[in-house]
């Protein structure tokens, strides 16, 4: 067999990266359930669409120039480009990914699911009042000119971030942090929903919490793709020591999230509900992302529990300001991102040891850095691009169509017809 | 002929179908139509929980049902319903419902063309 | 270790064996989700019922003679059969395939989900006036008949087809085509559901699009497993670069043609609509079915723009004819197998070099060979069968329950119980 | 790279064993679902959390104690302990699982599994009265020094079950043993549901079958995880012949057990139902999984029919009897599990030979003892802590909290806000 | 003015929509609303299963239609409800269902204010 | 005695209610029932699209308020869900809806057993 790369494929590796791939694909038909659940009944199906939609667009993108932007030479650790990556016409089916020994075109549609997934991310924040056309055309903009560099910068190997050491696992940074802040971006450009414009306790209730749950239960189920499978970055064979050790740490920060949040919403609030159980696993998810290969699992229990407890606060903070955030992108993957992003660098054991094994802050003024820098940048390119889209089409429905909901407004469909016969 | 609509609790539709059938009818055959409603009034509705934020809907859920009898049925059946839709052990609390009676003129059974008391 | 197989088994290709193995089959339900959010409520039990009774019944039907009939030693490569794959007797559990270098049983179990799933396909086209029980001994029926041959014919080394040097890299031609082609003859043996006789527009509305477009997320999922699991025909070890490309370009039509499925939508009808990007997906998936290993990821978005588009007009085709196909399995399978089969020879480029890469139609030619076999013989197939069991017990439920709907009629169930309390 | 291990990690079976503890926490979500669609609306989230909690408190209590008790150094067989153990402090990643040539942690992970279904199981029987908060403490107690212990005893090389040669593959034992009976005692502590109370035919109709059949199918997804993954304890490396073997046998048993759960129930009823169908699945896999990688592929389909048509017939017993096991934990999970142990010493091949290939009755009378030690063990311990936490705080919710559901009164929430706007 | 209440098998909507629009209006401008109830009366409700167990719901689905007319239209308005709802090829059958008359005191219709006759 | 019975545009409800309280009760006690229905009228269904074909159904989603008053109350009742279910910022618009009044001649109080106005 003639071979165009210098390291045999290893079938264990790619069979474990394929696996990976497909789980955290099957995260975002699981996001659109748990966002889906959640919003009034009118929304359900165009906030699933976000979802859907991020599969199609950022589907074609980055096979088309996505990947080549993040991955590709690096121009001064900045961003990436190849001619040979557009299209992936030069990427020939039995190249192996650098020393990596799986297929290119593996570890390609491995990272083109992180791509997909974080503006479906964002769209949490942006629920029941968002223009189709304008998301459309925002999150191919995102993905090319915020999200592209920003993955580069922090998981190629001539990436600044990464040159500088930051650690991210599996994209607290890129995918959580930029995610939660483009959110909270803008949600306040979009404004509240006309509901919530100055009325106090208006009655919003979730269309279906049994959905919801569903999502949750496919997300925990394809985060260990997403986390497991970004042993990738550290370890050949993939599918090794770190892959499981990546794979506790998530169990574990998942369970004690949950737990925490459940707990903290008792105490807060009277009683313990299904969303906050699920809310909690997310919660505790997004904080290990950056984490997941680089902590021992009791310090995932430890970094679970801060999760939920922490993440619940910012949901009851964002609650006082009163920002529309819909389903809280912000305050549970921006603030649990950098929560773990900033974490990383105090509990981490290998392959460096952080602050709290060895006394020395340096990898937590790294992970410092990493967090500033992705804040700033999703921060400004999101209100740019934002703008820019606005001033377009207008990122919002008419008012008439968020009154009578998006789902028969913009793609002329009901969610459900339970009416007899 | 009368109309007789009771807004009741949703749980005790049950225990006002038994009483009906013991008033109305031996064999079960009695009649009547049921739907779900939501109603305001003293009894506020269960406060709901949304990611800590407490939630007071304004409408409470209830089951509404309507029968069409004769005259002479009017005082047993609004008995009825009022011996099975009061809370269990207790006097009345807020929220057990109302019981509303209107005029009814002509009643026809589709299935026969019947009209009247007859087709009640 | 005593073994039976003159090879070893290697961890990496069976992991990636069993997990395609298991993926496929979670394309049942999904399907089943995808079909039976589509109907009316009074029909969705029934629906969901078509794919798990073919769980059942092809499920034991596959272990006890299918796989004999399909793989067993050729006869004149129309048929195999082997005394001893009976009910798999003579199937040692340390034997492997061939010369593969997976268990033979784990061989055996991925091809059974693809003969479960195909007939599953098919009931689409049949919901809501189908008679379980003739369903059921058509099923059966038909795996045997109709589809056992024809997977022989392609996939067996002795096939015809497969000798002639037909490609079908996954089920293009064997699963796609022969589901569509046999859902096309049954409904019209059947005829229109009793709103759609004579009537203009009649009003049959999906009770609950949210679990379509989770079908569709399981489904595009599991295709993963599908596409990519299907490499076992083609390398040693399976989860290599055969794989890897299968996976890229399942990834690559998929969301192209969710893309044009909803741009054409939106173009045609006015608005993009969530049931059309779901659409969409599966359309793609099809597509690429028979191409995904033999072409490009660049070539794969190609072939997923046509698809969505092709097989949207091929839905409105169907309006306009009035075939009562209730969710569209001619439409999108039908043609989009035949769409794949036909342009994998001209896209192709491993191993062979179709139309466009090397100006020789050869390929094309046979491709167009396979296509006509698999029309013919599954049309007739299925239009001998369907008449046979429409004598013994008739096709269609009878006028008084279509009407109540089957879910109460025939299974003595409701979908839901949503009423208050 | 240094390694703490005697043999090296194997890439190919450390991808199946992490697939397979992610499929098996699948199956969480996957019996959320499958219970949640069959109680009525107003129990639906409460239904469902039971299971999430046992993600949350299990998760949480097997990284903490429940390993260390189940697969420490063995007290007399009887119990392990490590203090290395405990909170998985000694635990490096780069650590195997003795001889095997996975990471000791993803073998952790992989247990931690079933000990989180477990008891999710048990919650079946006590749907829509339990107390929240005794079911909380209860499931940490129970996993604690119910499940822990027998774990121990079945499947620590030093267990004295495991020495006296009981074969219990995947849990046929262990998980659903000592899940029905505990299920059947607690039912029985519990009492009643309030409307079953004294009458004879009160009507509890399934709110949403949909998700239950999703669920079922979930199921079998993950269920493939569950028994092919537990090959780990008897082939290195691990994906091999006996996963191959497991897999098919799985495969088999749930198909026949369909089938024959659908037939039993059409000639005893009159009709065949949609959740028929998915119970019978859920039987043949439960009564499979003690023999999954010991018997053929056609005795699996035998231990299938019969799997359905018992459980099918205890669940009519349960009825005759008037206990209140909601769900019917017992009648499939304790019935089925029963009858999977006792006939895998009569239908075992691999690596004994049972009663029907030798006419030796050994292995029946270990099994026989196995049974019986998980039902005794299971049964008396359920019943002390059953006691234990009715005392303290009440198993059961107040008459009003149960007429006005669980969803309402202990966690605010409502499944479904479906009416218009 | 009147307000006839018909409570008629749900899946014989269709057809008496159909009737309706032959009496009361040519050009599809007829007027009427329409819930899901559930009814009690002589037809028993279809079995269901659940594990083998048999459950004989007390009530069956049926659909509520509610017309408000003038006086005139009172008699054409019930022939056609009860034409649209006898089961088909049928002299009708046991829950074909009944019709209600009721005074109607006032009808105003929001969108001008207007009120009576001319309203509804 | 009334019963004032409304149909008006789902998304009108919360302006109608806050049209009542502000009417009827100062502290938010006022009843009211409501329920879902659907209705044809001038106004025609939006359009839904199944797979590229339109489907206009014959059935639009409206909102039914029922209210038991005293006769006393009956028109500023009326008034009150004119204002809250008039299209916003319009003068009204076709689909607003109708206000049906109907005779009522016994309310029970099922808590207590009280009868008539004192009842309501
Ligand atoms: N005047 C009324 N008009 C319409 N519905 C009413 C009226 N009074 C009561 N109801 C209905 O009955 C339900 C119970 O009424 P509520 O005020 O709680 O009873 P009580 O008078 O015993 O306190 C309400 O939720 C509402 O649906
Ligand atoms: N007296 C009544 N009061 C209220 N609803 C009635 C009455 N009579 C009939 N109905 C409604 O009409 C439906 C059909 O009535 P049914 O008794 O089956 O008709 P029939 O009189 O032709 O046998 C019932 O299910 C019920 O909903
Ligand atoms: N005569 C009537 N009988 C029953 N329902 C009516 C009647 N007139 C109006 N409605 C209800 O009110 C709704 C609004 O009526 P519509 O005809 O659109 O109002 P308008 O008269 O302002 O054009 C209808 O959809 C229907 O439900």
């Amino acid at each position: 067999m003639e071979s165009t790369s210098s390291v045999a494929i290893d079938a264990g590796s790619t069979a474990w990266m394929l696996v990976s791939s497909a789980l955290v694909l099957l995260m975002v038909p699981g996001l659109a359930l748990f966002y889906g659940g959640m919003v009034r009944r009118k929304n359900i199906l165009s906030t699933m669409m976000h979802s859907f939609v991020a599969m199609a667009v950022i589907g074609v993108q980055w096979i088309s120039i996505g990947y080549c932007l993040a991955f590709g030479s690096s121009w001064h650790g900045v961003v990436g480009f190849d001619p040979s990556l557009v299209a992936l016409q030069g990427v020939d089916h039995l190249k192996t990914y650098g020393d990596k020994r799986i297929p290119e075109l593996v570890f390609i549609m491995f990272q083109g699911k992180f791509a997909i997934i974080t503006p479906a991310l964002i769209s949490g924040a942006l629920a029941e009042r968002l223009r189709l056309r304008s998301y459309l055309v925002f999150i191919a903009l995102w993905a090319t000119v915020v999200y592209a560099p920003l993955a580069h910068w922090v998981w190629a190997a001539d990436g600044w971030l990464f040159k500088l050491g930051v650690l991210d696992f599996a994209g607290g940074t890129v995918v959580h942090i930029a995610a939660g802040v483009s959110a909270l971006v803008l949600a306040l450009l979009l404004g509240p929903r006309r509901e919530l414009r100055g009325r106090a306790a208006a009655v919003l209730l979730p269309n279906n919490l049994p959905l919801t749950l569903t999502g949750a239960g496919l997300l925990w189920f394809g985060w260990f793709g997403f986390n497991a499978g970004s042993a990738v970055a550290v370890e050949t064979p993939v599918a090794g020591a770190v892959a499981g050790l990546a794979f506790a740490t998530t169990q574990a920060a998942a369970a004690a999230a949950a737990l925490s949040w459940m707990l903290v919403e008792r105490w807060h609030s009277g009683k313990a509900t299904t969303l906050g159980i699920a809310s909690g696993i997310v919660a505790g998810l997004v904080a290990v992302t950056p984490a997941a290969g680089h902590i021992s699992p009791a310090a995932a229990l430890v970094l679970g529990v801060l999760s939920g407890v922490v993440c619940y606060g910012a949901v009851q903070w964002k609650h006082r300001v009163g920002v529309d955030d819909t389903l809280d992108a912000f305050a549970v993957h921006g603030v649990g991102g950098l929560l773990g992003a900033v974490l990383t660098g105090v509990l981490c054991v290998t392959p460096v040891a952080g602050l709290l094994a060895s006394g020395d802050p340096t990898q937590l003024g790294k992970q410092l850095v990493g967090v500033l820098a992705a804040v700033v940048w999703s921060g400004l390119g999101t209100f740019a691009l934002g703008k820019l889209v606005d001033k377009l089409w207008g990122l919002r429905v008419s008012d008439q169509q968020e009154r009578d909901g998006l789902d028969i407004s913009t793609h002329g469909e009901r969610g459900y017809h339970l009416e007899q016969a | 002929m009368k109309l007789i609509v009771a807004i009741v609790r949703p749980e005790r539709l049950d225990a006002v179908q038994e009483e009906l059938q013991r008033v109305l009818d031996e064999e079960d055959r009695y009649r009547l139509t049921v739907d779900s409603v939501e109603g305001h009034g003293a009894q506020a509705g269960e406060v709901e929980l949304f990611r800590g934020r407490a939630i007071r809907p304004r409408l409470v859920p209830r089951t509404r049902i309507t029968i069409a009898v004769n005259d002479s049925y009017v005082d047993r059946t609004i008995d009825a319903i009022v011996r099975g839709a009061r809370t269990e052990g207790a006097a009345g609390a807020v929220g057990d419902g109302k019981i509303f009676v209107q005029p009814l003129e002509e009643v026809v059974r589709i299935r026969t063309g019947e009209r009247g008391e007859r087709a009640i």
